[in-house]
């Protein structure tokens, strides 16, 4: 005889997974991935294999011998997290530092919270930032690009736009952004990813794509990135009006440092950011704000990571303050008689 | 057409799977026996006025209301009760039941069982309510809520609009689509009759955009009419939620926790209006309704006209047996059906579809951690925030759930459905909904 | 509940007043005892910090000097060895380090050349800006014996003579800063 | 511009909590209710003003005229806590409705580590009186930002299930090692 | 109490920095180094002692309303003693120590243990009581402090056992509660399982 | 002596007068008297702050022992369920009270409806919550008032002494049951019971909650009690009562005889710890529940496999 | 109909007509340290709250626990009231003083003297407060 099932209802499903939302992530990322390759070379696949490999692993080893739950190391999000790891440390930087990096992502901001959605803190962002401030040498020390097609070269390390313009800003004695103009790659060359940086925020490019892919598949929806990036714009906009000797331009902001990987990749990550998409613009503007500050005015040459991080405290907050509308809330309508 | 009407927030667009839309409405056998229920209806279950061994002819009063919410039950065939009992009902709880032996098919003589379309409406308001009460009309939109108690609105409230509700936006169910095809003189004038006994001037049919004869079929109809007109509705789930097609239609939003009459609106299925002509034009109580009975592998997706009481199985019989792989089956659509626990159950005035799932459609995915992507919040109808909501109930955070809003929430599912990590959060919404309904109640007694 | 004796006004008074007496007695004592090694103890802090930016000297003379900008002071310590002036020894400060403010000693020679500096205080990186101390790394000795009318107080990246701390040029910088303070107010108040 | 980098320097750069590890308990143990934290940030505000206040000119105008800068410590904690009861009292015989409202809201506000250690920095940093004041205004300030992201947190925190080891006080201060982290960002402001 | 329970208990049992969670802002801004960690422990568990044993002394003198102010003074001046006495023989770790030797007035171990303890027991069994919670509250620092050293500088008391800067954070802010966080957890899963 | 000693006494002297003139006026409008007995009850109190005794934890039970033993010089009505008699014994001497000894309850599952003695006829997915399940359908089995088996009552147990078992489908109370009653509470179908736990941990109660008659009862399970009253009929101490075709053995009139065991049809009567019978003759001997109670740790599987009885009547 | 509450447990300690008296246990911050058994006794007080009783149900006694229930908007009224308006008055002023160019001391004196006035105006207003701040018990 048949057995039947019996369940509540809805008896359907969309057929929406959460393997299929990071699988969608890890495709937007490719094409980031072999810009990466392409300028990084083998430091590149090496510095992205270990971080991916070691991410899965402590990811797998926690759940299975520490929390013992159920495993979830095939849902991605620590494939997701690796990769976003790697895309966010110089191509050189030593394997055992990644893999503290990936021990510091998975098991220190994710399982310790209880793993997947439950983390307040990005990841590999906190990751990123214990890394930063462990070994800030290695850290800041990035590889100049070298095209894989100019075979394998030494690489010679060489500062990010960020890091010359904060250099130059602050040198004794001060230097002017028109002076520094020359050592500033030119807009198409933080298009295209030919600059120093981390893995994966060298191409804006190749960022953007995925982002559109993303966007498409709505994976994230547009509120995140589109507030930041506008934030930045108009807050480095004013402070470029005002001294476009001091201060860089708006573009300047949008294509260097971790600007696009964060707005499109990392402030997008919907357990650490709002639910509601009011509260979503506010996250945006937050990171915005918070980035061109730290940029401009603190000690670091790049702010996303630390502002990213900051709003994402802010998160409970946002999701108090910020519900969705409610159907009803008004109260009835004056009924013609 | 321009941009279609449609409700403000949320809402999702499940496959649509109207197989059997293009069956008619086929009147379905007598059963051997006829198994009545005495809770049919939103409210208390009826009280019976038979005993066993009596004698009944279809149409005859079985069993009387039993409280205020509560309806008439009438015998749908005649023949012989053979028991009072405990029968059980669809979700394998047994429940008080009266049993009939059928015996021919006699009905009351004051029964006009012709079809001849009767438009002149002879009785008044007052008339006309009490009438639909005696024949025990229930909501025929899935909520079985007495037809009567919605037609007298509280003193101080006055409707302005009759709503007709022909959206039928649960995937695969065609009942009320057909209906609108076979029957849409006679919905035609159920509307006006109520309309009469509401007093309201203007009544709306909503129909979704995917059923362009009906629309077209009910446009002709109504165009004599006076106040009375059809509004094509882009497809959205759950449209035909009460207080989303209000909004739709006439652009009110019913307030939390408040009635549709509050803005001046009373919705009705088309079902109803068909069963409201049916009862106070030719005096026949509701005895029987259309059924539609479909599943990808039924072999012959039909709409069927089955007496209440009438068990399932002689239903899927007639859509030429249970395919081998069923592996669920469910009382209503896919989205807010009941899952039904055996084949024994009879039809009763709530039963809208049958519908036969295979075993590879029903499964459902294990429940995964939520990532808080906040896709249940964007396609909550209501603006809830059900990850929140399953959350506190889960935990039994009781009165978190309670000012989060959860008794807003109408249970259409649509979050469940879109959740990528297949969260069974309507369970612990209505797991929360009883909960926090207890509490409420308990606060009111004190 | 621990002690058996009722409270009341006076006795409330009384007991608060002899215990802080007493209190303040065995402060007073503690206080009398410790003077002597509290004040040595923070003048031969001094004095070593002097010692280890000057060669040998027998006095020390205080004196604060408008710096170089006119709008602070700098302490300088005048020592002489047999009357004769060896040179100064000024404590001078930046706030341009990483993480704010840096203070330094720094002995001049009488001909300016710098005869040796020495970190009082810093909130640099462990790691990084904190190599600019002597215990951390050879960062400093590079300012030995440098005299700044021909050596250039600027780290190389500015175009300086002064090789700055790998990863650290901010704390470098800095530290330039504060000598260059030290010496420019030291050949300033030189004439008078 | 003085007090901006006064300002600045204590609510972000310098938080009271995060960086200067005053005032951890209330941190850790205040309830998750951010009502509650807001209004434990407004009576923090009154009492570490006051308090520096107070002893600032006790510093000033009694400790070092009479040569006794050493008895700063033991002066210093009974003048503070004369002072914390001292508004109770005030408030109660004032206005006892006040003064049940607040009882019912919140929980006391005791003479932490924060208050003591912000009336001592004070004179560390040879602070004048306003900066004095600003200074205790802008920790009062930073400690609230701290209890109030910390508040929301916690709710949060507490719909997820976190592993049992890590309840409580461990995820509360791996929660405050990544603020502090992220607090890290603001290094160089002022 | 069995003197030697009420000794030990201090250390693991009844730890007042993991067990307990007392005096948790000495206990993560001090702990830079171990030797920082187990200077503030002794420099606590001597006011702890002698606040002990004086409070233990005056216990049935003291009228109960002014019990606590009291002790305040009685604590604030054993605090002022290791102050000086810091300053006069121990002046860098003094200054290392900085703003946290005057904080130890409000620290809740030492007040809590006059109150709780020493006000109701013997001298004696307070000294023992004091040393014992002391010693435990000397431990944790010193553990802390010593963890942060390895793992921030790959040091053990100023003896470096690696040759190379380690994880930074560790000797920073954030190194300080995510260390204490996880030896929390770890002694709490201990615990459990003992 | 050194001047500074002086004005040190001065200064700190007249701020100890200060002091002491605040303190005397906040000690008197404000330190109310605190009962220091409520302490010391507090301390002998478990501190499991499961709300087991109607209070919102181990501290307002202690005020409102304390109060109560002030003002009705009784605690009647207060009872800690988890540090049973010895800590209602130890809080009664610190209050200076006897208190009478009350018998110590277990948590009892009265359903057997074990996967297999009614097998599943239908299959439920959906959330891991009795209560939910409760209001969604009837049961695997068929038995709408069976247990669930999706664990309620071990969720709401504080004390880790309740255990599904896997094979049976069933929870397993094991001697960490502290009475609290918090699975009676949580259990949406009034399966569990606190019954007294018996001398030796001996006891008897009808594993059954189905009030439907016997053969429709039978139908969905094996082991159901069928409301045949045999038992009642055999039972001399008038302890067995008979309501909707189910028996219940008041525990307080059962003097553990065992006779309505051996005459029950359907086996739903259980005795717990007994000594195995002797087989009578002609008969197989019934395997017989030998302790369903787990000791100490939790209980594995295997373990408890052989110990709930899923019994297979043999005759 | 939507405003917040927060609730206290407390005792009964007096009833009168219509009014009870409930004593509750006001905590410090610290007092979650869990053992506050040994830490916060002197972080510890009792407060007495009055609360109104509504006429019905007066089957209250005492000793019997009961939550007192508040609105939220009090809470934060009170705080205004006891806390942030006179930190704002002392700022000011002290602000105003010094810019007048008075000795830093007596700027200081000054506005902390200014409390005095402050608390009076709350001593006129006791009564308002009373009104407003209503307590009642769930
Ligand atoms: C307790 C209760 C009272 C109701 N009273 C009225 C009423 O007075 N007037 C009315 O028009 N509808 C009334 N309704 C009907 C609801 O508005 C609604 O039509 C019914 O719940 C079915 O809606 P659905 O099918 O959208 O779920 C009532 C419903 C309930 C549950
Ligand atoms: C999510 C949801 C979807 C619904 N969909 C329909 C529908 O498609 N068609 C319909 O007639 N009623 C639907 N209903 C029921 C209506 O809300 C409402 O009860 C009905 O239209 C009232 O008419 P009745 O009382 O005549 O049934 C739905 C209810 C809900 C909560
Ligand atoms: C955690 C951290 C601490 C740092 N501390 C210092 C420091 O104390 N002093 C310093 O000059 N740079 C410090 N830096 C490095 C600066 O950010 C900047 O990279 C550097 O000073 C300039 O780079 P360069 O010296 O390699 O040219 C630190 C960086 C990090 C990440
Ligand atoms: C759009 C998107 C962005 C993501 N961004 C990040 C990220 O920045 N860092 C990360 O560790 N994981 C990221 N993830 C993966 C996953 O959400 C993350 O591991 C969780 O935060 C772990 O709970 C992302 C996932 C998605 C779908
Ligand atoms: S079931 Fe309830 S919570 Fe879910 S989408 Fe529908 S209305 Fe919203
Ligand atoms: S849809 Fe599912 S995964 Fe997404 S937020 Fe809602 S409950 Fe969480
Ligand atoms: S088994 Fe039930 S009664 Fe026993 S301790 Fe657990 S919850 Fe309490
Ligand atoms: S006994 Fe009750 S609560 Fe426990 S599993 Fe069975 S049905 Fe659920
Ligand atoms: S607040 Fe408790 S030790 Fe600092």
């Amino acid at each position: 005889m048949n057995m039947f099932t019996v369940s509540g209802s809805p008896h359907v499903h969309g057929g929406e997974s959460t393997k299929k939302i990071m699988h969608g992530v890890v495709i937007a990322m490719v094409p980031a991935i072999l810009v990466s390759v392409y300028f990084f070379g083998l430091g590149a696949i090496r510095v992205l294999l270990l971080s991916i490999v070691a991410s899965m692993f402590f990811e797998w080893v926690i759940q299975k011998y520490l929390l013992k739950g159920p495993l979830t190391i095939t849902d991605g999000s620590a494939l997701v997290t690796g990769i976003l790891l790697a895309f966010n440390v110089p191509s050189n930087l030593p394997g055992w530092m990644i893999i503290i990096g990936a021990l510091i992502a998975i098991g220190m901001a994710k399982m310790s919270f209880g793993g997947l959605g439950k983390n307040i803190f990005n990841p590999a962002l906190v990751a990123r930032v214990f890394l930063l401030i462990s070994f800030p040498v290695q850290m800041t020390s990035w590889p100049k690009p070298s095209p894989i097609t100019k075979g394998f070269t030494d690489t010679i390390t060489g500062p990010t736009p960020l890091g010359i313009v904060k250099e130059g800003l602050g040198a004794d004695p001060p230097k002017t952004i028109s002076e520094l103009a020359p050592e500033i790659p030119s807009y198409m060359q933080s298009l295209t990813g030919d600059m120093g940086g981390s893995l994966g925020e060298v191409s804006a490019l190749a960022l953007i794509l995925g982002g559109v892919y993303m966007l498409y598949k709505r994976i994230i929806s547009w509120e995140i990135p589109l507030s930041m990036l506008l934030t930045v714009v108009v807050f480095s906009g004013i402070l470029w009006g005002f001294n476009p000797e001091q201060y860089a331009d708006p573009v300047f902001h949008l294509l260097t440092g971790g600007m696009m990987l964060g707005a499109i990749f990392m402030a997008t990550d919907m357990v650490t950011s709002p639910m509601t998409r009011g509260g979503q613009l506010v996250f945006g503007v937050g990171v915005g704000l918070l980035t061109i500050l730290i940029r401009i005015w603190g000690a670091y040459p790049e702010g996303v990571s630390f502002a990213i991080l900051l709003m994402n405290a802010v998160v409970p907050l946002i999701n108090r303050g910020f519900k969705p509308r409610r159907f009803g809330a008004k109260p009835g309508v004056e009924i013609a008689q | 057409m321009g941009i279609l009407k449609t409700f403000a927030l949320g809402g999702v667009h499940p496959e649509e799977n109207k197989l059997s839309s293009n069956a008619p409405i086929e009147k379905l056998a007598l059963p051997k026996q006829a198994i009545v229920p005495l809770g049919q209806n939103l409210g208390a279950p009826s009280k019976p006025l038979v005993k066993r061994g009596d004698q009944v002819k279809a149409g005859q009063l079985l069993a009387e209301a039993g409280g205020f919410i509560s309806t008439n039950i009438h015998a749908p065939v005649s023949g012989k009760v053979i028991k009072i009992d405990n029968v059980i009902d669809g979700t394998g709880y047994k429940r008080p039941g009266i049993i009939i032996d059928v015996e021919g098919d006699e009905w009351l003589d004051d029964i006009d069982l012709s079809t001849d379309l009767k438009t002149e409406i002879e009785l008044d308001g007052k008339a006309i309510i009490e009438k639909i009460k005696n024949a025990g009309l229930v909501g025929m939109g899935g909520a079985t809520f007495p037809t009567y108690v919605k037609l007298m609105p509280p003193p101080g409230k006055k409707a302005e609009y009759l709503i007709i509700n022909g959206v039928e936006c649960e995937p695969y169910l065609t009942s009320d689509h057909r209906l609108m095809l076979e029957k849409g003189p006679e919905i035609v004038v159920g509307t006006q009759i109520l309309m009469k006994a509401l007093n309201v001037k203007k009544a709306i049919i909503g129909i979704e955009n995917n059923k362009p004869e009906a629309i077209h079929h009910m446009q002709e109809l109504v165009k004599p009419i006076d106040g009375m007109t059809v509004q094509p509705l882009k497809v959205q789930y759950p449209q035909g939620g009460e207080k989303q097609l209000i909004k739709a239609v006439v652009n009110r939003e019913v307030p939390s926790a408040k009635l549709p009459i509050e803005v001046g609106c009373v919705v009705q299925n088309v079902g109803t209006a068909f069963a409201v002509y049916e009862a106070v034009q030719k005096n026949k109580p509701l005895v029987e309704r259309v059924v539609t009975v479909t599943g990808k592998a039924v072999k012959k997706p039909s709409n069927l006209l089955a007496r209440i009481g009438t068990p399932i199985h002689q239903l899927i019989e007639a859509a030429e047996g249970l395919p081998e792989n069923t592996g669920k089956i469910i009382g209503g659509g896919p989205m807010m059906g009941k899952a039904l626990t055996s084949l024994d159950v009879p039809v009763v005035k709530g039963s809208s579809g049958i519908l036969l799932m295979k075993k590879e459609e029903s499964v459902r995915e294990p429940e995964n951690p939520c990532i808080r992507c906040s896709k249940c919040t964007t396609v909550c109808p209501m603006g809830l925030e059900p990850f929140l909501l399953s959350k506190a109930s889960k935990l039994g955070k009781f009165d978190m759930a309670e000012s989060e809003k959860i008794m807003d929430c109408i249970e259409c599912g649509s979050c469940q459905y879109t959740c990528p990590a297949s969260i069974p959060l309507l369970d612990y919404l209505r797991l929360g909904k009883n909960k926090v309904g207890a509490i409420m109640r308990n606060r009111g007694k004190n | 509940m621990a002690s058996k004796r009722e409270s009341n006004f006076i006795n409330m008074v009384l007991t608060l007043f002899l215990v802080a007496a007493i209190a303040a007695f065995a402060l007073g004592g503690v206080f009398i005892l410790t003077k002597e090694p509290i004040a040595i103890a923070k003048q031969k802090k001094l004095e070593a910090a002097i010692k280890a930016v000057l060669p040998d000297f027998d006095t020390i003379q205080k004196a604060m000097v408008k710096d170089a900008d006119g709008d602070d002071s700098l302490t300088f310590y005048y020592a002489s060895r047999d009357d004769k002036l060896v040179g100064a020894a000024v404590k001078t400060y930046t706030m341009k380090g990483f993480s704010g403010k840096i203070e330094l000693m720094v002995g001049i020679l009488e001909d300016g050349t710098i005869n040796n500096t020495a970190v009082l205080s810093h909130k640099e990186t462990p790691g990084l800006g904190d190599k600019m101390d002597i215990k951390k790394s050879d960062f400093s000795v590079q300012f030995r014996g440098k005299n700044p009318a021909t050596f250039r107080l600027k780290v190389e990246k500015d175009g300086g003579d002064v090789d700055a701390i790998t990863a650290a040029t901010i704390s470098s910088r800095a530290f330039c800063d504060a000598v260059k303070r030290a010496y420019d107010t030291f050949e300033r108040q030189e004439p008078n | 511009m003085e007090y901006f980098v006064i300002i600045i320097g204590s609510i972000f750069v310098s938080n009271i909590v995060l960086t200067q590890f005053l005032g951890i308990c209330p941190f850790v143990g205040v309830s998750g209710k951010l009502s509650t934290s807001i209004g434990m940030g407004g009576a923090v505000l009154f009492v570490l003003t006051l308090a520096t206040m107070v002893t600032w000119m006790m510093q000033y105008y009694v400790l070092n005229p009479l040569g006794l800068g050493f008895m700063q410590t033991i002066v210093f904690i009974l003048v503070i806590a004369a002072l914390v009861q001292m508004v109770e009292i005030i408030l109660k015989k004032v206005s006892p409705a006040l003064f049940q409202a607040l009882g019912v809201f919140l929980p006391l506000i005791t003479t932490n580590c924060a208050v003591l250690g912000v009336a001592i920095l004070t004179i560390q940093k040879d602070f004048n009186l306003i900066e004095g004041v600003v200074y205790a205004m802008s920790n009062a300030i930073g400690f609230t930002l701290a209890l109030v992201l910390f508040a929301g947190i916690r709710e949060h925190l507490d719909l997820m299930e976190v592993p049992k080891a890590m309840r409580g006080v461990p995820i509360a201060l791996v929660v405050a090692g990544i603020l502090a982290l992220a607090f890290m960002g603001f290094t160089g402001l002022v | 109490m069995n003197q030697i329970q009420n000794f030990t208990k201090g250390f693991i049992k009844e730890n007042p920095v993991f067990i307990l969670l007392l005096g948790l802002c000495p206990t993560l801004g001090v702990t830079t180094s171990a030797i920082n960690g187990l200077g503030m422990g002794l420099a606590t568990t001597f006011v702890l002692v002698m606040s002990n044993l004086v409070v233990s002394l005056v216990r049935n003198v003291i009228p109960d309303k002014v019990r606590i102010p009291s002790f305040i003074v009685i604590i604030a001046s054993f605090v002022t003693i290791v102050e000086l006495m810091m300053q006069a023989y121990t002046p860098e770790l003094f200054e290392s120590l900085g703003l946290f030797i005057p904080l130890i007035v409000v620290n809740c171990i030492v007040l809590g243990r006059a109150e709780a303890f020493a006000s109701k027991n013997t001298p004696w069994s307070s000294i023992v009581d004091g040393t014992g919670m002391g010693l435990g509250f000397a431990f944790a620092l010193t553990l802390l402090g010593g963890v942060r050293e390895i793992l921030g500088s790959g040091a053990l008391f100023g003896f470096s056992l690696i040759k190379v800067d380690l994880m930074l954070v560790f000797v920073l802010a954030p190194g300080a509660f995510i260390v204490l966080g996880y030896l929390i957890a770890l002694i709490n899963k201990l615990n459990k399982a003992a | 002596m050194d001047n500074i000693v002086i004005i040190a006494i001065a200064a700190l002297g007249s701020l100890g007068l200060v002091a002491a003139v605040i303190l005397y006026f906040v000690a008197s409008k404000f330190k109310v008297y605190e009962d220091p007995k409520i302490d010391e009850v507090e301390e002998a109190l478990p501190a499991a702050n499961c709300g087991g005794c109607g209070f919102p934890g181990c501290r307002a039970f202690a005020e409102a022992t304390t109060t109560s033993a002030r003002k009705n010089k009784n605690l009647d009505g207060l009872n800690c369920p988890v540090g049973g008699n010895d800590v209602m014994q130890s809080v009664g001497s610190i209050l200076g009270l006897e208190v009478e000894a009350t018998d110590p309850l277990i948590a009892v599952i009265r359903c057997n409806g074990s996967i297999k003695n009614t097998p599943a006829k239908v299959k439920y997915e959906g959330a891991t919550s009795c209560a939910f399940a409760h209001a969604l359908y009837g049961g695997e089995g068929g038995c709408q008032f069976g247990c669930l088996g999706l664990a309620d009552c071990v969720d709401a147990c504080d004390f880790d002494a309740i255990h599904m078992n896997p094979e049976t489908g069933l929870p397993v109370v094991n001697d960490k049951c502290t009475a609290c009653g918090a699975c009676v509470e949580a259990c949406p179908r009034d399966i569990i019971e606190l019954r007294k736990k018996g001398p030796k941990d001996r006891r008897i109660f009808v594993s059954c909650v189905n009030k439907e008659k016997g053969a429709p009862a039978k139908k969905n399970c094996a082991v159901a009690c069928i409301g045949c009253a045999k038992c009642d009929k055999v039972c001399k101490f008038d302890a067995i009562t008979i309501n909707s075709f189910l028996a219940y053995i008041d525990f307080s009139k059962c003097t553990l005889c065992r006779k309505c065991v051996e005459v029950c049809p359907t086996e739903a009567i259980w005795e717990v710890n007994f000594k195995p019978r002797k087989p009578k003759e002609g008969k197989a001997p019934k395997p017989v529940a030998e302790k369903t109670v787990a000791k100490e740790n939790a209980p594995t599987a295997k373990v408890e496999a052989g110990k709930a009885p899923d019994n297979e009547t043999t005759e | 109909m939507n405003t917040k509450f927060v609730t206290h447990p407390g005792f009964i300690k007096s009833i009168s007509n219509d009014k009870a008296e409930v004593s509750i246990i006001a905590k410090s911050g610290c007092a979650s340290c869990e053992i506050s058994g040994s830490c916060s006794v002197s972080d510890t007080t009792e407060k007495i709250v009055d609360v109104r009783l509504s006429g019905e149900n007066n089957n209250y006694e005492i000793g019997q626990a009961v939550t007192i229930k508040m609105k939220q908007s009090s809470g934060t009224w009170a705080i205004l009231f006891g806390y942030v308006f006179p930190f704002i008055l002392i700022l000011v002023a002290l602000i105003l003083f010094t810019s007048m160019e008075l000795d830093q001391g007596l700027a200081g004196l000054f506005s902390l003297s200014l409390l005095l006035p402050y608390y009076f105006v709350l001593y006129l207003l006791r009564n308002f407060f009373k009104k407003r701040f209503d307590h009642s018990l769930v």
